[in-house]
């Protein structure tokens, strides 16, 4: 095993690379750039050094200067966590060159799955159905030609593409035009690549993925399926293990070409094929995560594999622990995704000072989080600030307890979307499990407020001005740890009855 | 002491007596109010029904935040009141409306001309912030009286893109 | 099922429960002493009702009023937690006179197993294996007497007892009537009855104990061991489930006999059969808590089933959903109980306002706890303020984690066993398993510390004061969230290189 | 402007200069403190190893807690320690020591009389708090120079129990 772990990452899955570090007595070291200096993951590593400014191209996503510290730290392995240069095969490749392991996938198989267009074609060739659509990047008049034979509504997909930047759905041929110019603009600002490809739509289709680990010695096991079909605009909001969809047949069918499309790539460490699937039980390859996923630990939570310390092990050339048939899903887990947006305003991205933090806590309950009271949410980087995740027996008492949970969440300072998690933990389609990946479309987020909020309100105002104006009257210092004096007098005669 | 105080445009009256007696729109009620020491959170009993919130101060009143809503109360005493001549609820807005950056960004494309008529919902300017192009949309139908920005400017958080009329 | 439940409890135990009751839709009603008015619980339920002041007889032990709260706010249950009126069968006969429902067992049950004495013989009759020992209350002649047959070590137990209270080990016969003497006296205090009566001492043993499920239908499963023999003083401080010692042999064997002394008393709820294990595998019945256990989590975390609401559904009169051999144990959970006590100073009892709070969470993390940043710990109640739990593939990983979390658990402003939980994690008998009932009392508290701590310490001392002298002379104040200028310059010169 | 610090006896001096470059014990060393806003905790990286505590201010310094240790940091600056006409740090107590009830109770029994000679960890009183009876330990031997409690009394937290010599 490895002495010195750097984690290039930051937020709350480089906290969770850390924790696994620590439970496994391995030394860490983190990196920061100039608003991070007093984050989690600074205080949490053994060691911690400065990147740079704000901007990810001049901190986490510098490859020199982060090689340069895990040398000068003396780290003999980089794990890059999800984002940033987690899929970056130059990155992966730089750390090997300078003697150090890289904790994922070998630099090729990352390059194979990198290239969406390459990457479908390899996936056929290996027997894996893919979505019918162009099988390579075309110019604007050749993809409203295919679009026209293949059929609205149509995807536009970037072909470096990931984590939804450049993606569209076009529901007709009148808008595709306006759609491709967006698409490429995007893809061209997030990875300096504007080819595009078409893909036929699937609907209704649900988002199911399969979690795959795989060793250096040839070993490849899949930990069954997360359902990740709650999205908005390409980006999950909730995950679930299993799938509501998905029974014990259909696992192994989709386990078994997951595991063929890594061997086919010659992957190893932790990855994802994701699948769009139908209402018939047809699946369809749509991309390779080639890293940690956000949503791993739903999967942890029903499997007790812990994925990141299976990374650690996979990388320093252990065999995996696991034959298939040892794999077993118990019960059930969800995630919601809190992020930094604003349900009620379009999810618009808020930043702003964490004043009060209250994190839910309890049986079944798993929080991963970058948050503390006084942090400064950065709009430099992505609005996912915290995950929360709840194991039940069953996925209604998953859902309950979920329910339970995020009403405990106390976010102050920003706006976050428990809201609209609230909102969808009680909505009659999500507790009959019919999801599709167009669910938060057609979900309607309430802006009606419970009953009895705006009297509460209004007394709690009230009482605290007629407080401060006391206060202020006889510039006596109350102490805010008596019990206030406010207490209708009847009360009292009430329980004297 | 009477307060006046308005909630999402509701008015409800708040009366404290010298004994500590609270009444509501004229009705009395049993409420016991606490402060976390330390904190800006509070428990509240209210006919023993139990609310945790926090108050963050803002104009003229409080931001509550309670079971993941946030309402502005808007708290004016009696003293107050009789010196604004009668009630100084804010009249409904009717006059022209500033949209404003919900977040620093880059505007990608503005998808109105002043003079234009739009409804409610429709897209008006599309800000790149954060790797993400964002549409901004109207709040309310109206006429676009002017617009500040074109494509390619940088905006910060609360600069003018589109005044409404 | 119920519509509404009254918490008869407070701290981390109310809020457990709370959230149980949550999870199923139930309406919850919270009871509070003066100090405990922004109690978490308080907050957390959905009504709340005072009792009266600080001290246990004037609140949380009046029966009167906890059954007039329940009336007055049309509450069709009662949970009352541990401790308190968990096991006074006067209090559960009060709420079935009521009208309203005991969550927990039968009144009867609770008398056959209160009485120590009556519960052993009990116990014979049964078949359950018992300790040798005096079997009737004795005066201090007939102990002197009994005990010189017996042999020391010899314990003392009253025969009102639990918890810990009015127990002593003697091992010297000179020290008996002295012994005696405190344990009586403590005893009278406790219980308001200074019968005491004399066992033999297993030594070296270990205290494993069995958790008992039962419903109303004459279904009786077990959920395996926990062991809970690092004790002090007879207070459990560290539990995990399952335990090192035990086989799936004598689990099945101890199992057996667990589910028969729940039987043998007509018992119903959830329950725990306590026992003394020696190092041959005999086992002896020492007695039964007729409630949950503070250490129920550890139990939770390796079966999977949620005690509290299976205590709800039963007592609501639903079947049990398992049998025996649905009940599997996956993995290893490890409880530590967080007190307000000085490891540093004989784990003296301390009180304090919490100025700080930092929880532990992450994968397989769990906290049960009554803290928030502002409570005023009162020495009134028992000084256990919360629990971390943790659940691990293995009982190394378990160790590990465990060890992590305590590590993040930052409690300011009150003094923690924590340190005492962290050394303990970090010796060699434990991680090694040898465990028995007097492992705290050889165990030695390492007063050493770490060797860079105090340079730590001086610097951190030196630049605050140094910043505070600046703030003062200039007359400005510097903006709190703006990074430090304290760099030396050469740091920069350094990544130059 | 130079710190004398003392942490456990042990005397450390800090120097840090107009630039804010600083030294230890005459050794520079790389250190970078920022506080987390509005919190009484701080990050510290000294030599880039991470530190997270939170200090308290006490009489003449910090209590530094650390790694779930607490520090009492004594600070001195070069003005005062000149004005005080050298080491200012406390001589080690060989006068009489009071033992004090570390917390609320009711004294049992007390386990020696005056004159008595005591050894370290010898039980001295035994105090019953939170219905369970704690044993007062001698933290030193000596002599037993006043008894000032008695049976059956109740005591508050800090009150003399015993003087010892």
């Amino acid at each position: 095993m490895f002495k010195k772990v750097l984690v290039a990452n930051r937020g709350e899955i480089a906290i969770r690379i850390l924790r696994a570090c620590e439970e496994r007595g391995l030394k860490t070291v983190a990196v920061f750039s100039d608003p991070d200096r007093t984050a989690l993951h600074v205080r949490y590593a053994d060691e911690a050094y400065h990147l740079g400014p704000a901007p990810a191209s001049d901190s986490y996503l510098r490859i020199d200067r982060i090689i340069q510290v895990a040398k000068e730290a003396g780290a003999d392995a980089i794990h890059p966590g999800y984002g940033f240069l987690a899929e970056n095969a130059d990155f992966a490749q730089a750390c090997i060159d300078a003697g150090i392991t890289f904790i994922g996938p070998p630099p090729q198989a990352i390059r194979a799955m990198g290239d969406k267009v390459e990457a479908r074609k390899t996936m056929q060739a290996a027997g894996v159905p893919v979505v019918p659509g162009t099988s390579d990047d075309v110019t604007d008049a050749e993809a409203i030609a295919a679009a026209l034979e293949i059929g609205f509504p149509i995807m536009i997909k970037a072909a470096a593409g990931g984590g939804g930047k450049g993606m569209r759905i076009v529901y007709r041929a009148d808008d595709l035009p306006r759609a491709l110019a967006s698409a490429r603009r995007e893809a061209k600002a997030a990875f300096g690549d504007d080819r595009i490809y078409l893909e036929k739509v699937i609907s209704p289709a649900r988002h199911v993925e399969i979690q795959v680990l795989a060793d250096q010695h040839g070993n490849v096991i899949h930990l069954g399926e997360r359902e990740c079909s709650i999205q908005r605009r390409h980006q999950k909001l909730i995950e679930e293990s299993p799938s509501p969809a998905v029974d014990e047949a259909l696992r192994r069918r989709m386990g078994e070409v997951a595991v063929r499309a890594a061997r086919a790539v010659g992957y190893t460490n932790a990855g994802t094929v994701e699948f769009l699937l139908d209402p018939d039980g047809n699946f369809y390859f749509l991309e390779m995560n080639t890293r940690l996923q956000v949503e791993h630990p739903v999967t942890e939570m029903v499997t007790g594999v812990d994925i990141v310390k299976e990374q650690l092990a996979i990388a320093a050339g252990r065999r995996l622990r696991w034959k298939q048939e040892d794999i077993h899903m118990k019960g059930w887990a969800i995630e919601c995704r809190i992020t930094a947006e604003d349900p009620f305003n379009n999810f618009m991205p808020t930043g702003g000072t964490v004043t009060y933090l209250k994190e839910p806590t309890g049986p079944g309950v798993r929080v991963e989080s970058s948050l503390y009271e006084g942090m400064e949410v950065s709009l430099h980087y992505d609005p996912m600030v915290a995950k929360l995740i709840v194991w039940g027996e069953t996925r209604a008492e998953a859902i309950l307890r979920m329910r339970r949970a995020l009403e405990e969440y106390y976010i102050g300072g920003i706006k976050t979307i428990i809201p609209f998690h609230i909102q969808v933990m009680n909505s009659t389609q999500f507790i009959a499990g019919h999801l599709d990946t167009r669910f938060v479309e057609r979900f309607t987020v309430s802006h009606e407020r419970p009953s009895d909020g705006r009297k509460v309100a209004a007394i709690a105002a009230a009482l605290i001005s007629h407080e401060r104006a006391r206060e202020a009257a006889v510039h006596i210092h109350i102490d805010q740890t008596t019990r206030s004096a406010w207490k209708w007098a009847a009360r009292l005669e009430a329980l004297r009855r | 002491m009477k307060y006046f105080v308005y909630v999402d445009d509701e008015e409800f009256v708040v009366e404290i007596d010298e004994t500590g007696n609270i009444a509501l729109d004229g009705e009395p009620v049993d409420v016991d109010l606490a402060r976390i020491p330390g904190q800006p959170v509070y428990s509240l009993l209210l006919e023993h029904r139990s609310y945790e919130f926090a108050a963050e101060e803002v104009r003229d009143g409080y931001a509550i935040l309670l079971q993941g809503e946030q309402y502005i109360a808007r708290v004016e005493d009696e003293y107050r009141r009789r010196l604004m001549g009668g009630r100084a609820r804010p009249a409904p807005t009717t006059s022209d409306m500033n949209i404003t950056a919900p977040i620093p960004g880059r505007i990608v494309k503005v998808e109105v001309r002043e003079g234009d008529e739009v409804a409610d919902g429709q897209p008006l300017v599309i800000l790149e912030a954060m790797k993400m192009e964002n549409e901004i949309r109207a709040p309310r139908g109206g006429t676009v009286q002017r617009v500040h920005v074109e494509p390619g400017q940088s905006v910060e958080q609360g600069e003018v893109l589109i005044t409404l009329g």
